[in-house]
C-alpha cells in the first residue's frame, strides 16, 4: 500500500510517542519551523509502539519517531522507513534509560545486587539496553530473573511498591523514582548508542526530493532553539512528553544531539543482536535504512 | 431516597479506598481520597475537563446508538427464526471471540485515524453483546404470545413490531446497561490513538506521568460518565419498558 | 346493542362451505401418542359447532389445526377453499390461556388485530372502547392484563376476538372463568351476533348446558387418540329462550349420556 | 449438521480475510489465511502452542467459576429484594464504569504478580456481567411463581432453590456467553504483565515483533478458546435448563 | 380410593376456629378504587365455604389475603390462632393461573410441597405420583407444565393442593377448565375428603350447582368495593347424592336468584 496521502499540499503525519526524545519535533511545531521551510508536518500521538505501528501499517502515517530497533521490524515488514536522523543518542553524564533499584534496596552496586527479578519489557530498546548494560557490569545472564512488565508506568509503581527488586526505566521516570528513594544502578550514558530516531517513508522521499532536506532543516533549527532556551520550553515538555507533576519545576531540560546519522557500526551491533534472537532473518543494508540528502 | 442511597454508596467506597490508600503507597499506588476529589472539583472549573467529557461521551453516544441500531433488529430475527439462526450463528459464535484489538490495523486502515475507527471500534464490541443478549431473550419468548398474534392473521412485521420488538427490549436493555461498563472499558483502547481529547486519555496520560491527580480527576469522571450512561439507560427503559411497572400483586 | 360494522359481517348462504378439515392427524413427538386421528369437520356458512369431551383429549389441539397454528400431520384444512398453512386474518380465535401480550393495554390489546388490518387508530381505539363497554370492562382500557381478574383477562381476549367482524370464530371455553349472570350474559350475546350475521362459530366447552345451547350441531371427541364419536344435531337451537324449552333438557340429557357412554370407552 | 455450519461460517470468514489481505497490505497489515492457517497447523504439533493455551485456559475457567460463584447468587438476591437492591444497586452502579484497569496496582499489591491477580482480575470484570444480567433476569421474573410456590409455605430459601436459581439460570448463561467474549479480551490486558505464557502474551509478544505468523497463531488459538468456551456454556445451559427444550406447540 | 397420609389429616372438632378473617380491606394503588371492603369470615373446624359472585369483584383477591400473599389494608387474618402474615404450610391454594413452575415436572411439581417440608425423595415421589394417578394423570409425570392441556394443568395444581395433607384448602376455581364428567369426579373428590377428614375449605367457583354441592355455607361477594352480599346456609350439604334431591334445586334457584340481586346492586 502507498502512503495515503491525497495531495502533496496535505500535511506529512507523524507518529509520536509522549516521551522526552519527541521534544524538538515539538518544539519545530511550536515555533512552526516547519511551515517556514515550506512544509506541512503533523504529529499524531499514540500510548504506545503498538498502536503506532499498527497505524503505520494501516498507511495512515507517512513517518514517525521511535527507536532503532522498531524501525528495523517495520522494514523488514515492508514498509519503507528511513531513517532521517537520530533524535537521542546516550552520551556520557546523560542518561535516557536506567537500571533502578526499589526503594530500601541497599545494594552499593549491580553487581552485588545478586539474584533478583527485574522488569522490563520484551523486544524492545529495553531489552537491548538491559544486555548491554549487564554484559559492560560483568553480570552473568542468568542472574536476574527478568519478569515482563509491559505498562511502564505499572513498572514503576512496582518497583515503588517493592514488588520488583529492578525495573529499566526510561526519563523522566529514573529521576522520579530516584526521588522516592531508589538507587540508579546502571545508566546508559556511556554506551555510546542511537537509541531512538526519526524515520519518514522512503516514497514520500523520493516523490518529493526536497522534503527531507527541508524537515531536517526545520528539525536542527528546534534542536538549537532548544539548546539556546532551554527553559522557555519547559511548559512544552511538561505537556507534551509526560514529565511527573513534582518533577515540572525541576528536571533538568535534555539536550539533543544536532541532526546525523547513526553510526553503522552501531546499528551494526543493534542488528546483530536482533538477528540472534531471531527477530529479524538478516541485515538490512545500512544504505537502504538511512536516507542520504541527494546533493 | 435514591439520592440518599447514591451518597451512601460513595462514602462507602470513600472510606475503603481511603483505608487502602492510607494502608498502602502512601500515594505511589492510590492518591488519598480528599485529594483526589478536591483536584476533581477543582478540575471541573476548568475547560479541559469539559472538553475530555465531551469527547468521550460524545464517542460512546454515538457507539452505543450504532450498536444497538445494528444489534437489534440482527438479534431478534436470529432468535426468532430458527434457520437464520443455524447458518448466522456460527459465524457470531466464531467471530464473537476474536479479540478486536487485533482488528486495529485493518479498522484504521479502512476508516482512517479519526473519529469514525473509534466509534466504529467501541460499536463493533457493543454490538456483539447487544446481539447475543437479545438473540438468547427471544429465544426464550413464551411462544404462546407470537401464536396468540399469529392467530390474528399477523405477518413477519407485525409479530416483529408487536411481539419481537417488546419482549427484547428488556433484554437489549439489560445488554445495554452492561454495555455502558464495556464501552467505558473500551474507550482507554480507542482513546490511546490519534487523539489528546478524552477521558480514556486522560487517564493513560495522567499514567504515564504518574500524576495520580489528573489520573483520578479522569477516573472520577469516567465513573461519573458510566453511571449517567447507566441511569439514561435506566430512564429510557422505564419509559418504553412501561408495562413491567404494572406488576403489583 | 350490537352496530353492524364498517367492514361489515359477511352473511353466508346457508349452504356455503365455510371451513373444511379433511382426515386431520396430529402427534406431538415424533414417536409419542397419537392426540388427533382422522378428524373430518365441514362447517358451513350458517353453522356453529359445540366440541364436547375428557380434559386432555385433544380438542385444544383441533382448534389449534383448524386455525393453522398447528400444521396436522395428516389431513388437510381449507378456509372458503384456501387451504390454511397459516393463520387467516377472518378467522379469529380466543385461545384457552388467553393469549394476551402483558406489554400492551387492555384497549391496544384489544385493537391489535385492528392495527394489523391497517385500520386507522382513532376508529380502532373507538371500536375496542365499544366492545369492552359490550363486554362490561369499561374502565380497565388503560390497564395492563397483570391488573384484571382472571375472567377480565378471558373478556379482553373474547373483545380482541369480536372487534374484528371476523368470517369464522374459534373459540376454546371462552366463557370458562366467568360467573353464572355473566357467562349467560355472553352466550347469549354470541347467540345474539349469530343470530343477525350469522357468523359462523366453533366453540370448545365443557359445560353440556353451554354445548346445547350454543351449539347447532354438537361434536362429541373422544378416545387415545381421539377421535369424534358422535354428531348431535340440535334442532331447537338458535332460540333465545331455548333453555327454558323441554327440548333443551332432553337435549342435555342426550349429550350427557353421550359423553357417559364416550368415557366409558364405547 | 451443527458441524457443517460452523464449517461455511469458518469459510465465509476466511473468504473474507482472503479478500481484504488480497486488496490491501499484501501481507503487511494482514497476513493471508493460507499462510496464516498453515502456520497455525504447525504451532499445533509444538509444545509451545499448548503452553500457552493451556495457562489462558485455565485462567479463564478458573475466573469464570470464581466470577459465577459470586455474582450468581448476589444478583439473584439483589434482584428478588429489594431492600438488598435499594442499598447495593448504587454500589454496583457506581463502581461498574470504573475501569478496572486502574485497579491493577492495588491488585497486583493485595495479591501479587503470580496467576491469583490475573484470575480476579478477570473475575471480578465477568463478575459485574453476571452481576448486572442476573439481576435484571430475576427482577423480571414474573411474580405469580413466587406466589405459587410461597403459598407451599416455602422459606426464603426453598424460594431460592425452587424458584430464583432456575429462573435466573438462563440468564447467568447469557452473561456467561457474552462474557466468553469479555474474558478473552481482558486475558490481553492481564496477560501484559509478569507472565511469559499465554495467549494474550503470544498476541502482544509477536505484535511487539511484528511478527504476523505468531501473532495469528494466537489469534486463531483464542478465536478457538473463546468457541470452545462459547460451546461448553452451550452445553451446560442444554443440561441445567433442560425444561427449555420441552417446548413445542 | 383415598389413603390416610403419614403426616395425617387432622380431626377438628367441629366447633373449633380454623381461620377467622376480620374486616379486611385492600385496594391496589394507593388512590385506586377499593377491591375489598370489610369482609368478615370465620372457618370452623367443619366448615366448607363456597364463594361466587360476578367476575372481577374481589374473589381471587379475597383468597390471596386468606392465605397471606397479599397484605390487607386493614383487618387481620388468623389460622387456628396464629396471624397470618406470610402463607402457611398448613393452607393450600389452588390459584386461578394454576402457579405451575416450568421448569419442574409434573411430578416435581406436585412433590414440591413435600420437598419444602423435608419429605423424603422417595416418599414425596410416590406420594405425588399416587396422586396424580387419583386425579387421572398417570403418564404424564416426567412431562413438563406446558407439554399439558390447560385442564390437565388445573389438576396438576389440585394434585399439588391435596398431596401434603393439608390443614385448610383455598381453592380459586380449582374445575374451571375441566369436563363435566371430570369435574364431577373431582367435585366428589373433594367431598369424600371432606366426609373422611373434614378438611375445611374455601372455594371459589361461578357454578352454582358447584357452589351448592360443595359449600356447607355459600357466601355471595358483590359491589364496588365487594362485600359479603348473603351468607347463605345449606343444610343438605354433605350428601354425595344431594345432587339429585329436591332441595338441592330449591337451593340452587336461591342462589341464582341471591346472585341476580346482587349483580342488579340490590
Ligand atoms: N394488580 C392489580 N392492580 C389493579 N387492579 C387489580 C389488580 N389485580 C386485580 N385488580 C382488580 O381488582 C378486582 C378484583 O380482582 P380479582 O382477581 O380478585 O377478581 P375475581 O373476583 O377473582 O374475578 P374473576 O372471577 O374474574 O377471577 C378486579 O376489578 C381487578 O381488575
Ligand atoms: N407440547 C406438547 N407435547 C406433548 N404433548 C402435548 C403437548 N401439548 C399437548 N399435549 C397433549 O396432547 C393432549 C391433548 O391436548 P389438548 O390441549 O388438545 O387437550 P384439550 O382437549 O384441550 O384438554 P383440556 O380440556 O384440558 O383443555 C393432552 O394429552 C396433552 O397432554
Ligand atoms: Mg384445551
Ligand atoms: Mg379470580
Amino acid at each position: 500500500s502507498g502512503y495515503a496521502r491525497a495531495q502533496a499540499r496535505d500535511p506529512v503525519r507523524m507518529g509520536i510517542l509522549p516521551v522526552l526524545d519527541t521534544l524538538p519535533l515539538q518544539v519545530a511545531i511550536h515555533e512552526g519551523f516547519f511551515e517556514r521551510k515550506g512544509i506541512q508536518v503533523e504529529l499524531v500521538s499514540f500510548n504506545s509502539a503498538l498502536e503506532r505501528d499498527a497505524a503505520m501499517q494501516g498507511g495512515q502515517l507517512q513517518g514517525y519517531f521511535g527507536d532503532l530497533l522498531n524501525t528495523l521490524l517495520l522494514v523488514r515488514n515492508g514498509i519503507p522507513m528511513q531513517v532521517l536522523t537520530v533524535s537521542y543518542a546516550s552520551r556520557p553524564g546523560r542518561r535516557m534509560f536506567a537500571l533502578v533499584g526499589r526503594p530500601g534496596l541497599d545494594a552499593p552496586s549491580a553487581a552485588a545486587v545478586g539474584s533478583a527479578t527485574v522488569g522490563l519489557s520484551n523486544a524492545t530498546i529495553m531489552e537491548f539496553l538491559l544486555d548491554a548494560l549487564q554484559e559492560r557490569a560483568q553480570i552473568p545472564a542468568g542472574t536476574w530473573k527478568r519478569i515482563e512488565v509491559k505498562k511502564i508506568p505499572l513498572r514503576l509503581q512496582m518497583l515503588l511498591s517493592g514488588q520488583l527488586d529492578l525495573a529499566v526505566l526510561p526519563e523522566p521516570l529514573v529521576t522520579l523514582a530516584e526521588s522516592k528513594g531508589s538507587r540508579v544502578y546502571l545508566t546508559d550514558g556511556d554506551l555510546d548508542l542511537p537509541l531512538t530516531v526519526v524515520c519518514l517513508r522512503r516514497d514520500l522521499l523520493e516523490s518529493e526530493p526536497s522534503f527531507g532536506a527541508k524537515f531536517l532543516a526545520a528539525y536542527e533549527e528546534a534542536v538549537s532553539a532548544l539548546a539556546e532556551h532551554p527553559e522557555r520550553y519547559r511548559e512544552l515538555m511538561s505537556r507534551t512528553c509526560r514529565i511527573p507533576p513534582s518533577l515540572q519545576a525541576t528536571f533538568p531540560m535534555p539536550a539533543f544531539p544536532a541532526p546525523g546519522l547513526p553510526d553503522p557500526a552501531r546499528v551494526d551491533q543493534v542488528q546483530s543482536w536482533m538477528v540472534l534472537r531471531g527477530m529479524i532473518p538478516e541485515r538490512v543494508p545500512y544504505g537502504n535504512l538511512v536516507w542520504r540528502s541527494p546533493q | 431516597m435514591r439520592f440518599v442511597r447514591y451518597v451512601a454508596a460513595l462514602a462507602a467506597i470513600v472510606l475503603i479506598w481511603w483505608i487502602l490508600s492510607a494502608l498502602f503507597g502512601g500515594g505511589n499506588i492510590l492518591p488519598d481520597p480528599v485529594q483526589a476529589f478536591s483536584a476533581f472539583g477543582a478540575s471541573l472549573g476548568t475547560p479541559m475537563f469539559w472538553n475530555h467529557l465531551a469527547a468521550s461521551s460524545g464517542r460512546v453516544l454515538l457507539s452505543m446508538a450504532l450498536a444497538w441500531a445494528a444489534a437489534f433488529p440482527l438479534g431478534i430475527v436470529m432468535g426468532s427464526s430458527r434457520k437464520v439462526d443455524a447458518w448466522l450463528a456460527p459465524f457470531v459464535f466464531v467471530t464473537y471471540p476474536v479479540p478486536k484489538i487485533v482488528l486495529l490495523p485493518v479498522v484504521l486502515l479502512l476508516f482512517g485515524l479519526g473519529n469514525l475507527s473509534k466509534v466504529l471500534l467501541i460499536s463493533l464490541i457493543l454490538g456483539y453483546q447487544v446481539l447475543v443478549a437479545v438473540r438468547d431473550g427471544v429465544a426464550n419468548l413464551n411462544p404462546r404470545y407470537l401464536d396468540s398474534v399469529r392467530s390474528l392473521g399477523a405477518g413477519r412485521l407485525d409479530l416483529f413490531r408487536e411481539v419481537l420488538v417488546p419482549a427484547a427490549l428488556p433484554h437489549g436493555f439489560t445488554a445495554l446497561r452492561l454495555g455502558t461498563g464495556t464501552s467505558v472499558a473500551v474507550l482507554f483502547f480507542v482513546e490511546s490513538f490519534a487523539t489528546t481529547r478524552g477521558l480514556g486519555y486522560l487517564i493513560m496520560d495522567a499514567w504515564g506521568r504518574l500524576d495520580y491527580r489528573d489520573m483520578f480527576v479522569g477516573i472520577l469522571g469516567m465513573s461519573l460518565l458510566g453511571a449517567a450512561l447507566f441511569e439514561a439507560v435506566n430512564g429510557l427503559e422505564h419509559v418504553l419498558c412501561r408495562w413491567r411497572r404494572a406488576r403489583i400483586r | 346493542m350490537i352496530q353492524p360494522a364498517a367492514t361489515g359481517y359477511r352473511k353466508d348462504s346457508e349452504s356455503e362451505t365455510v371451513l373444511r378439515a379433511d382426515d386431520l392427524s396430529k402427534r406431538f413427538a415424533a414417536n409419542g401418542p397419537g392426540v388427533l386421528k382422522s378428524v373430518s369437520i365441514t362447517v358451513g356458512g350458517g353453522d356453529t359447532y359445540a366440541v364436547v369431551g375428557p380434559s386432555g383429549c385433544g380438542k385444544s389441539t383441533l382448534l389449534y389445526l383448524l386455525c393453522g397454528l398447528l400444521h396436522p400431520d395428516a389431513g388437510t384444512v381449507r378456509y372458503r377453499g384456501e387451504p390454511i398453512v397459516r393463520p387467516h386474518p377472518e378467522i379469529a380465535v380466543v385461545l384457552q390461556d388467553f393469549g394476551l401480550l402483558p406489554w400492551k393495554t387492555v384497549q391496544d390489546n384489544v385493537a391489535l388485530g385492528l392495527k394489523i388490518r391497517g385500520v386507522p387508530r382513532r376508529e380502532r381505539r373507538q371500536k375496542a372502547r365499544e366492545m369492552l363497554r359490550i363486554l362490561g370492562l369499561a374502565g380497565t382500557e388503560d390497564r395492563y392484563p397483570s391488573q384484571l381478574s382472571g375472567g377480565e383477562q378471558q373478556r379482553v381476549a373474547i373483545a380482541r376476538a369480536l372487534v374484528g367482524d371476523p368470517g369464522l370464530l374459534l373459540l376454546d371455553e371462552p366463557f370458562s372463568s366467568l360467573d353464572a349472570i355473566t357467562r349467560e350474559r355472553l352466550q347469549h350475546y354470541l347467540l345474539e351476533i349469530w343470530n343477525r350475521f350469522r357468523v359462523p362459530y366453533v366453540l370448545v366447552t365443557h359445560s353440556v348446558e353451554e354445548a346445547v345451547f350454543l351449539g347447532k350441531k354438537v361434536l362429541v371427541l373422544a378416545g387415545r387418540p381421539a377421535a369424534i364419536v358422535e354428531v348431535m344435531e340440535n334442532p331447537g337451537f338458535g332460540d333465545p329462550s331455548y333453555r327454558d324449552k323441554k327440548t333443551f333438557h332432553a337435549m342435555a340429557r342426550a349429550l350427557r349420556r353421550a359423553l357417559d357412554r364416550a368415557a366409558r370407552g364405547e
